[in-house]
């Protein structure tokens, strides 16, 4: 038999319940449980950044973090950055800094985007990069996600010259 | 004039962004490991921890007993081969009589979940007579070497050898008298190089669904397979093919790709999802582990170069001579065909000669890699054109610049080159802001290497519908790996003369869309662009022939621009406004282009790299990098910019920290993103482009590949300018920090 | 990933009683970024993984002059590393705690979890042995302290008994002795191929202290990934104990961690290079040692 | 008649000729004239009715996807080259 957990949490600001096992990871969990697939898996060991999410805003794996954790706390997916007013600027950015090709590691990219201008509203070139060296990308050589970073900390700070 | 005069195009070189693009950004693009069919159950692969060993007996009966278990299949149940290429095919989905690699497949589970389908494969019982392993090339060429096939006689056009033996095949260039050459030279280099077997590192890993419309009925089911592919219908191909079914009944719908690069040109997990799903009679998916992403599917040779130039004081080179052995890993078929072609490409050799080897060795099988085998080729080659440039006081740009072909000059492999812009990328170069600063501090230098690179043109389909509101629909099947949908919808746009807006491009399935060859070898913009432009070009046709029906006039009276269709002073129509007049009577308008483009533009990529070198610990740190390339016409610049950024951060991963190692076993010691170590974002600086634009003639707005140059010069210019900065020339890649203190005699090899 | 049981108790008492029922085959549960890698890779499967980041004690970062400095055994190195007196005090933690993975590893990722993997490469032991850091160890039979220099016994194994649970690690002042003007500092270097993500090919800690005439006074080195458990070479620090802070005496204190070291070739480095590396390291991580005592920024 | 560019590891069939013209209407037709006039031509080029493994041809400088079945023009040129893919 399995010993399934019953874990309530909240998850992009709604509340939900949902039945896991313990060696289930909260990448499973909001995967093939919550069908919330946005959050990818890329190596499912802490290397890749791919799963990258917020719990308690703070920016984690979600493959290093067992579903059965996350009982009464509050986690971020990709899902939950845009709204009923649209996108969040930081997905306005790398739509218009192109930072992003075939988009697989994207999402992981922008949630940890997001962690890091939290923190650290104007990040220096070598702070985003030092932020983002968790989170691999194979495609860009990462000069218009830097950009693309660069971008979304001016549309949040309201520094943005007009036409960048 | 003013820049709206001369601005060639209203569509075709603007910075658009994507159609795709918000759902990249919201987590809504569908990628392979994302699909989910109701009732599916789970597949898992039981794979060979051994790198060579005879399959004395297996027993599966412990995994089919286990509860939640649906299937069990191994070779047995593939069809038998009928020819030597099918049986390499057949032996790589499922092993047969012998394991060739640490992680080739020998059987795979369906059941309720992925934990069962795990566990019940550890179930399995395979006996194995482990034998020798070779995973090193020239190892593999000694004549003790343990063979793996020991049907295989090498293949060469001077005859087939008379033993067994690992190197399947050998090919020659030869032009004029290389012994001549040498002896004409003033000056001569050589020099071995050895490469690592590297992997396309692609972020997703390999995911299929496969699902029978009938529930299973063996002899005339219909299949369909959801999967993260380049090719649609190259896996519609490889599953017909292995599984011995008609065309019309397997169905391949390509998902969203997360990162390609060559790697998913090769279809690994379709047939066995589909044997599990036929035998489970339910929607199978299969997702493959990232360690057996590395073990199991083909990354790019490792190889060995011996290679040797020479060139008079007056800085012409008088004769080239280069031997190239490419693993290929478990079954022929290593990229070293174009590796030879990448060698001296962009330079006249007088007298030159090319020897290539593709060997079998204990690895997975190769498959391609953006640009295949031009990268570790080019790196040889540059290291000594740098060396040859230093020997005769040149600057390394002008050297090139001596020697570089034009036009109608011919290649070593006995072809001519084309309208090619590999001058003009050079001149780019050397007035560019990185090559024309300067350079100061310790332990500091500056490299450059040069390319050219084939291109490719191939089969390409794209349909268009006109709707009633006047958008259009375009369906191509080619899949997007990176923004292509854009940049042929960007040439349709340009074609229709319609704003980009009103197009809407979407992929389509081997079911309804025409062929198309593999979206690689940087010709997807290009040839499905074509195919674009010329159905693009029929829809006009026919919205012509449409008007001067409505206004009954001559055909030949109605001209069409901007969007608007007119005859005379007084007819007129947007396109909107026909569009709804022929969709209302008459039937719709649409064309379908199906197109095999024989021809195409090379390309031509010259790179410069500023590093530091660390002379205590050999650790190398990238200052400042630059590509320049010969894109013909660039369709989205931005996106240009990404191709050359991303290609050059793969070739400095190649350079600097990738790269398969193994035990004496033939163990891979690194199958995982920790230890095999692409670049981070800490690892490169911004990385500059300068976009050179020489048309190619054979496309209508002079369209040439973009995606593949830019991996291959990255090595030899950090080569070089690790020379420049620590005196040594690296022979290796990568280029670790091991090495280098080895070359500056700090360490011991 | 095998099955297993979870538990996340809210004391130490619970947590141990859970970890000494050898019925359980219980196994502590921080960070876990090296654990869940290591049991998907099939190396132990637990029957339980006993959540400690719900309890207090293993929460709390103290600091206190006289006192110096607990780290609770489940602190993420994110954490840690943001707290204004580790930052003032301990610069020589932060170099090692800060190297820990990227952003998101590093809050997960604890210094008492990578002190219990007990690997060889472990960036923050050679950090904490050098500061004379120690470890308070609750079990069934009570608490214990074992120092961090003693507390590694294999890769992957530790002194840690059936049943006894890493509550938290105690970092003496930074001033060691009692003259008020005594200074020392800390540093901790280590190479790897890229800049971020890898683990150490080597690494050296180092720590000095200078009396008044500006002559060294006591000093500690520690190495990382050149032996089977990281190496706390006291001959090397001895040796500097009345010297001049030079880099002639650096580079002898150098010479003698490397013949100390007893590294291995692997995937991540040759022997002969990690030797090599070992001098260079512990010599930079000397000179910035050297540094920080003097009250300066390290150059590197 | 085909023009045939013989590779260099070819020409100890052909006398160290290096170009031949034969008739043929398909690759495969070529090939088989080619083997009448140097023997065992056939035998280093193809394997059965395929090309041998590896083995490339290019009529008139485009690779032909056909291979044997690929029509030949008078006056066209062949050349076998190895295999190439892209990425």
């Amino acid at each position: 038999m399995t010993n399934k957990t019953l874990v309530s949490a909240t998850v992009n600001n709604e509340p939900v319940e949902f039945l896991c096992e313990p060696q289930q990871s909260l990448l499973e969990c909001l995967r093939d449980i919550l069908g919330l697939t946005g959050t990818k898996e890329g190596c499912n060991d802490g290397n890749c950044g791919a799963c990258s999410v917020l719990l308690d805003g703070q920016l984690v794996n979600s493959c290093l973090v067992l579903g059965v954790e996350i009982e009464g706390r509050a986690i971020t997916t990709v899902e939950g950055l845009a709204d009923w007013r649209g996108l969040h600027p930081i997905q306005q950015a790398f739509l218009e800094a192109d930072g992003f090709q075939c988009g697989f590691c994207t999402p992981g990219i922008l949630i940890a985007t997001k962690a890091l201008l939290d923190r650290k509203p104007n990040p220096t070139e070598a702070d985003i990069r030092a932020w983002l060296s968790g989170n691999l990308c194979r495609c860009t050589g990462y000069d218009k996600i830097v950009r693309a970073v660069q971008v979304a900390a001016c549309h949040l700070n309201n520094t943005c010259e007009v036409d960048a | 004039m003013n820049a709206q005069e001369q601005k060639p195009f209203a569509v075709v070189g603007e910075r658009l962004p994507r159609y795709d693009g918000a759902d990249k950004v919201t987590g809504k693009a569908i990628f392979g490991p994302d699909v989910a069919l109701p009732g599916m159950c789970y597949g898992f692969i039981l794979r060979s921890p051994h790198a060579h060993a005879r399959i004395l007996s297996s027993d599966t009966s412990r995994a089919e007993a286990l509860p939640g278990v649906y299937a069990v299949v191994t070779a047995a149940d593939l069809p038998p081969a009928e020819s030597a290429d099918h049986r390499y095919a057949r032996d790589n989905t499922f092993a047969s009589d012998k394991v060739l690699y640490v992680g080739h497949a020998v059987a795979a589970v369906a059941a309720r979940t992925p934990a069962i389908a795990e566990q019940a494969a550890r179930l399995i019982a395979v006996e194995y007579d482990v034998l020798p392993a070779v995973t090193d090339v020239l190892a593999a060429m000694r004549d003790d070497a343990p063979i793996l096939h020991d049907d295989m006689r090498t293949h060469s056009l001077a005859g087939h050898g008379d033993k067994p033996s690992n190197v399947a095949s050998h090919f020659q260039h030869l032009k004029g008298d290389p012994a001549r050459g040498f002896a004409e030279a003033d000056v001569i280099v050589e020099r071995e190089f050895h490469t690592a077997t590297v992997h396309q590192g692609y972020i997703e890993s390999h995911a299929t669904v496969a699902t029978w419309s009938d529930d299973g009925a063996p002899s005339n089911g219909a299949l369909t397979i959801y999967t993260t592919t380049q090719g649609s219908f190259s896996v519609r191909d490889h599953v017909v093919w292995l599984l011995d079914l008609p065309m019309s009944n397997v169905r391949v719908v390509p998902t969203e790709v997360g990162g390609a690069f060559g790697g998913k040109n090769t279809s690994y997990l379709d047939v066995p999802a589909a044997l599990l799903a036929r035998k489970a009679r339910r929607p199978v998916k299969i997702t493959m582990p990232r360690p057996d992403v590395f073990l199991a599917t083909g990354p790019s040779s490792g190889a060995v170069f011996r290679v040797k130039m020479g060139a008079t004081r007056d800085g012409r080179i008088t004769a080239a001579q280069a031997e190239l052995y490419y693993a290929a890993g478990a079954y022929p078929g290593s990229p070293v065909g174009s590796g030879a072609n990448v060698m001296f490409g962009p330079y006249v050799i007088p007298n030159g000669q090319i020897d290539g080897y593709d060997v079998v060795t204990n690895g997975p099988r190769v498959s391609s890699y953006r640009a295949p085998g031009g990268t570790p080729a080019n790196f040889a080659a540059e290291t000594l054109i740098d060396e040859l440039a230093e020997k005769l006081g040149l600057d390394p740009l002008e050297f090139r610049l001596r020697n570089h072909a034009r036009e109608g000059d011919e290649r070593l492999d006995g072809g001519t080159h084309g309208h090619i812009g590999g001058i003009e990328v050079l001149q780019a170069a050397q007035t560019c802001a990185h090559y024309t600063a300067p350079l100061t501090g310790p332990n500091r230098g500056r490299g450059v290497a040069h390319t050219a690179w084939g291109n490719w043109g191939g089969r390409s389909s794209c349909a268009l519908n006109v709707n009633g509101d006047g958008t259009v629909n375009l369906v191509t099947s080619s899949v997007d790996l990176s923004g292509t949908r854009t940049t042929i919808a960007m040439q349709a746009a340009e074609a229709l003369q319609l704003p980009p807006e009103r197009i809407k491009p979407s992929v389509g399935d081997t079911d309804n869309t025409g062929y198309a060859d593999v979206s690689a070898g940087s010709r997807t913009t290009y040839a499905t662009g074509i195919a674009a432009i010329q159905a693009a070009e029929d829809v006009i046709a026919q919205m012509r022939a449409r008007a001067a029906a409505l206004w009954d006039v001559p055909v030949e009276s109605v001209a069409y621009a901007r969007g608007v269709f007119a005859s005379g002073a007084d007819l007129r129509f947007t396109f909107a406004e026909l569009a709804e007049q022929v969709t209302g009577s008459g039937g719709s308008v649409g064309s379908i282009a199906n197109v095999d483009v024989a021809e195409w533009g090379a390309g031509f990529s010259t790179h410069i790299a500023d590093v530091e070198v660390d002379p205590e610990t050999g650790k190398v740190t990238l200052l400042r990098y630059t590509v320049v390339q010969d894109v013909g016409q660039a369709v989205n610049p931005a996106m240009v910019e990404g191709q050359m950024q991303g290609g050059a951060t793969q070739g400095i991963g190649w350079a600097l920290y990738e790269g398969y190692a193994y035990n004496e076993k033939g163990q891979m010691l690194n199958a995982n993103f920790l230890d095999y170590k692409i670049p981070t974002a800490l690892d490169v600086p911004l990385i500059e482009t300068v976009i050179v634009e020489v048309p190619y003639p054979q496309h209508p707005y002079g369209v040439r590949g973009v995606g593949e140059p830019p991996i291959v010069p990255p090595p030899g210019a950090i080569a070089n300018a690790i020379y420049r900065a620590a005196g040594i020339r690296p022979d290796h890649l990568p280029m670790t920090p091991a090495h280098l203190l080895e070359k500056l005699g700090v360490i011991e090899s | 990933m095998q099955p297993f049981a979870y538990q996340a108790p809210t004391s130490v008492g619970e947590a141990v009683a859970l970890l000494a029922d050898p019925e359980r085959g219980a196994r502590p549960f921080a960070g876990g970024t090296d654990l869940l890698v290591q049991m998907r890779r099939g190396l132990f499967a637990p029957g339980m993984l006993v959540d400690v980041k719900r309890i207090p004690e293993l929460n709390r970062i103290a600091f206190d002059p006289t006192e110096g400095l607990t780290i609770g055994a489940a602190v993420c190195c994110a954490w840690l590393c943001e707290h204004p007196a580790v930052r003032q005090q301990y610069p020589g933690l932060v170099d090692a705690a800060s190297i820990i993975g990227g952003a998101a590893i590093q809050r997960r990722a604890t210094l008492g979890g990578n002190l219990c993997n007990a690997a060889p490469s472990g960036d923050s032991i050679p950090a904490m042995i050098v500061l004379g850091a120690s470890a308070t160890l609750a079990g069934p039979k009570g608490t214990r302290t074992v120092p961090v220099a003693d507390f590694c016994a294999a890769p992957g194994k530790t002194v840690l008994r059936p049943g006894e649970l890493l509550i938290s690690l105690h970092v003496p002042p930074p001033a060691p002795n009692s003259a008020a003007r005594t200074r020392s500092g800390a540093r901790y270097l280590r190479f790897i191929p890229r800049g971020e993500m890898d683990i150490a090919v080597a690494g050296a800690g180092a720590w000095l202290a200078l009396g008044d005439d500006g002559v060294i006074t006591d000093a500690r080195i520690a190495l990382s990934a050149v032996a089977p458990t990281p190496l706390f070479v006291e001959a090397a620090g001895a040796a500097l104990i009345g010297q001049s802070p030079t880099e002639a005496a650096f580079a002898a204190a150098a010479a003698i961690a490397q013949e100390a070291a007893r590294p291995i070739s692997d995937v991540r480095g040759t022997a002969a290079q990690r030797r090599h590396l070992v001098g260079v390291l512990t010599r930079r991580a000397l000179h910035g040692a050297y540094q920080r005592a003097k009250g300066e920024a390290c150059d590197d | 008649m085909a023009i045939v560019y013989i590779p260099p590891l070819m020409r100890d069939l052909t006398g160290g000729r290096d170009k031949v013209s034969v008739p043929g209407n398909t690759v495969a037709q070529v090939i088989q004239a080619l083997d009448t006039a140097y023997p065992g031509v056939k035998a280093r080029v193809a394997d059965g009715d395929h090309l041998a493994p590896g083995v490339a041809v290019s009529v008139d400088g485009v690779i032909a996807r056909l291979g044997p079945r690929a029509p030949v023009k008078a006056g066209s040129v062949l050349r076998f080259l190895p295999v190439i893919e892209g990425g």
